[in-house]
């Protein structure tokens, strides 16, 4: 799934992977891609992840993972990171979650009374990237959906999703809801309706796989 | 990974825009104008611009040149002495000229680039250049509401750039040009010099790539970028 | 015209400073965060302070040392997750802690370092983040009114400095330090490096002098500094 | 005049100096004084005048004029110079003055139908400056004192005005109004009276002479 979601990298774009799953996206891009990774924490062109003894102790991801850089990164302060990620200038963010609702809500900084450690910058991301996906595990490790007819827990921003990666599936959310796009290799489209927690469109013909 | 490149030319960059265009030019008098874009932008002949810009240049200059050619309709600008066709052309109301307190017009630019509805400030609460606008009482103290200013395009004058965009500047010529080259939908700038990705080092860099769209390399300087009147 | 000599030593720096005492600490993560006055504004030994930082570090480092000693009441950050000590004294009721989106804590701080009263934005308008605080409608847009935020003293790290104040930071330990280092009373900037005045040029200066009220020279680095956890 | 204003500057003050009379000020300051000159258009640390064959057309202050640089001189942005201003980091500025009322409200920006470029930075460095101090000459070209009651024109801002330089004395703006507190060689406390429209206290003794 990580690998299938790099391809939704086009050239040209300014992209943030958020922490977690997100950010091994960096590993599956072509070294060729013109791509302009961004993290919130002040660099523009993230380059290759770079084996420990070659870190820089100054040079990490919002995750706080050692990074390298690329010919034409660009350091700035906390304010023009997030102004980039405000004015429109992030083409896209990959981001985790714990509930997607079929509306494109998004849930993913806060399980009250259990995990509560602040939104860090996810809600920016969420709610002004022009394009927001996410990548997930299809269920959380009860087996639950992590996508549903509507987000229990608090939201980060409403209606931003815009295509799911999970394990299983490739997911829009289009206007009518969610909508099934790719399976996972081995995966059955009855399979995942039975994990989604809400309606799934089917496409016609055959289902591509991933 | 690698950057993409933005590097092109004054025509490639400036094609499509129409007549009505919010158009916000970098420069503190002579220092940071940029003279080469504004000449384009005046061959284009565009109509009905919104010109934001710190001041209106000198009689013959900058974009002195947009308003002798009755381009403009709308100076948002902190001051314009320096220039008697733009204060004879606002007195007869050829041009409409907004005028702001110099740091609350940067401050509304960098809040447009910032991605920001406004600022709330105390700055000109008792003139008349805060009349009309609204008030919102925030710890008992009464303040003005500044919303963010957005251009269309913005017009940047640079000494070095790379081709991704990543931009410097030199002395006082930095002024407005890292605040709207934030602030507009279509970033373009004139650079001194284009070196090679990587020559401009992260930490050197003004303003960041990803927010401009379009790099383009400058001749030799006109005289204009060297004028002085006074 | 010569500027003045702003290096001293962080006893000298830190006095005066009294319990009650809003703190801006720089950092995000290790990088940027001024360890060594950390240390000592540990030792000063001031209760009941308020902390603005991006996160709270993690344990056995950076602000936890303040948090473990009990000197902190209030806690004004973006997210917390590496530190378990500060999410079970903020579940305990221990410490009072007032989450911001990351950005926007940034920009509030920029506002004050601004001299601003605060800014309008619609991030987190429909989250808990944002509950209780006032609201202004714009142009037909409900916007939140984050107000601008202010410290007694600012905790800076700085990769050099010159002894008026100049400041350069390098790589992701830029961060919220220059922010920080606009917006307090006091600013202090401890920095691995103190380079003689010129030595910094103009145009490469993060942080202006202006800004800086302090400077302390730090000697070989603490392991701190270097550490990963993860 | 511009000599004696130069004296008000202290060292380690960070000091702007308005567009006019008040540039001048920087010719008269020991070039051995810890000051640092700011100039609105993004330069803290202003050097001697420069002539101009060795002008950098880059290097200007906000009146337009070369100025040089010293050792630890910075650049920065409007917004960052402005930040300066309003956060309370200047700690004195020096503006010219078209008027001042008793109650220190200062007009420097705009003669109604007259004289309207804009305010510039004048607002601000009057609003937020920590001294602000006016250079000005006692009478307008038509003799009339702009040292008055209350301000006629539109107002650059209210009760800012500490102490004003003028061509016949030195004057404080106390709370009781204007006070004489020197005299310029040759010119008597009765001809400042008569050329200020406002009441104006004499001190007590021998007033000093600049």
């Amino acid at each position: 799934m990580v690998a299938r979601a790099a391809r939704e990298i086009a050239p040209g774009m300014v992209v943030n992977l958020g922490i977690g799953l997100p950010t091994k996206v960096v590993d599956h891009l072509d070294p060729d891609l013109s791509v302009c990774l961004h993290t919130e924490n002040g660099l523009s062109g993230i380059g290759p992840t770079l084996p420990p003894e070659c870190a820089n102790s100054n040079l990490i991801d919002a995750g706080g993972a050692y990074v390298s850089t690329v010919p034409g990164s660009a350091f700035f302060d906390s304010a023009v990171s997030f102004a980039l990620v405000r004015s429109g200038r992030l083409d896209l963010t990959m981001l985790g979650a714990f509930e997607v609702s079929q509306s494109g809500d998004l849930a993913n900084w806060k399980i009250p009374g259990r995990f509560s450690p602040g939104a860090g910058g996810g809600i920016e991301l969420a709610q002004k990237a022009r394009r927001v996906v996410v990548l997930t595990t299809h269920t959380d490790r009860a087996g639950n959906p992590k996508l549903k007819d509507t987000c229990t827990l608090p939201i980060t921003a409403r209606g931003c999703v815009a295509r799911i990666f999970t394990d299983m599936a490739v997911i829009d959310v289009t206007p009518a809801g969610f909508a099934l796009i790719e399976l996972a290799h081995g995966v059955s489209a009855a399979e995942v309706c039975a994990a989604t927690g809400a309606a799934l469109a089917l496409p016609r013909g055959d289902i591509p796989t991933f | 990974m690698r950057l993409a490149d933005k590097s092109t030319t004054m025509q490639e960059a400036l094609s499509g825009l129409g007549d009505g265009a919010t158009v916000m030019v970098g420069g503190f008098g002579v220092p940071g104008t940029p003279f080469t874009l504004i000449r384009d932008l005046v061959r284009l002949g565009l109509r009905n611009l919104t010109v934001i810009k710190n001041d209106a240049n000198e009689t013959g200059m900058g974009i002195d040149h947009l308003l002798a050619s009755g381009q403009v309709t709308r100076l948002i600008t902190t001051h314009i002495g320096l220039n008697p066709r733009a204060i004879e052309m606002m007195n007869s109301g050829a041009i409409e000229v907004e005028f702001n307190a110099q740091g609350i017009l940067a401050e509304r630019i960098r809040a447009g680039g910032a991605g920001l509805g406004g600022i709330l400030t105390d700055i000109g609460e008792e003139t008349e250049l805060t009349a009309g606008k609204p008030r919102i009482e925030i710890a008992g103290k009464r303040l003005v509401v500044e919303t963010a200013l957005r251009a269309d395009v913005a017009l940047i004058h640079a000494e070095r750039a790379d081709p991704f965009g990543n931009l410097r500047y030199v002395a006082t010529a930095r002024n407005f040009n890292p605040l709207m080259a934030m602030a507009a939908d279509r970033v373009i700038a004139e650079a001194e010099r284009i070196v090679p990705l990587g020559d401009l080092a992260g930490d050197d860099v003004h303003t960041p790539g990803p927010f401009v769209d379009h790099v383009v390399a400058l001749g030799p300087l006109s005289e204009e970028y060297a004028v002085v009147r006074r």
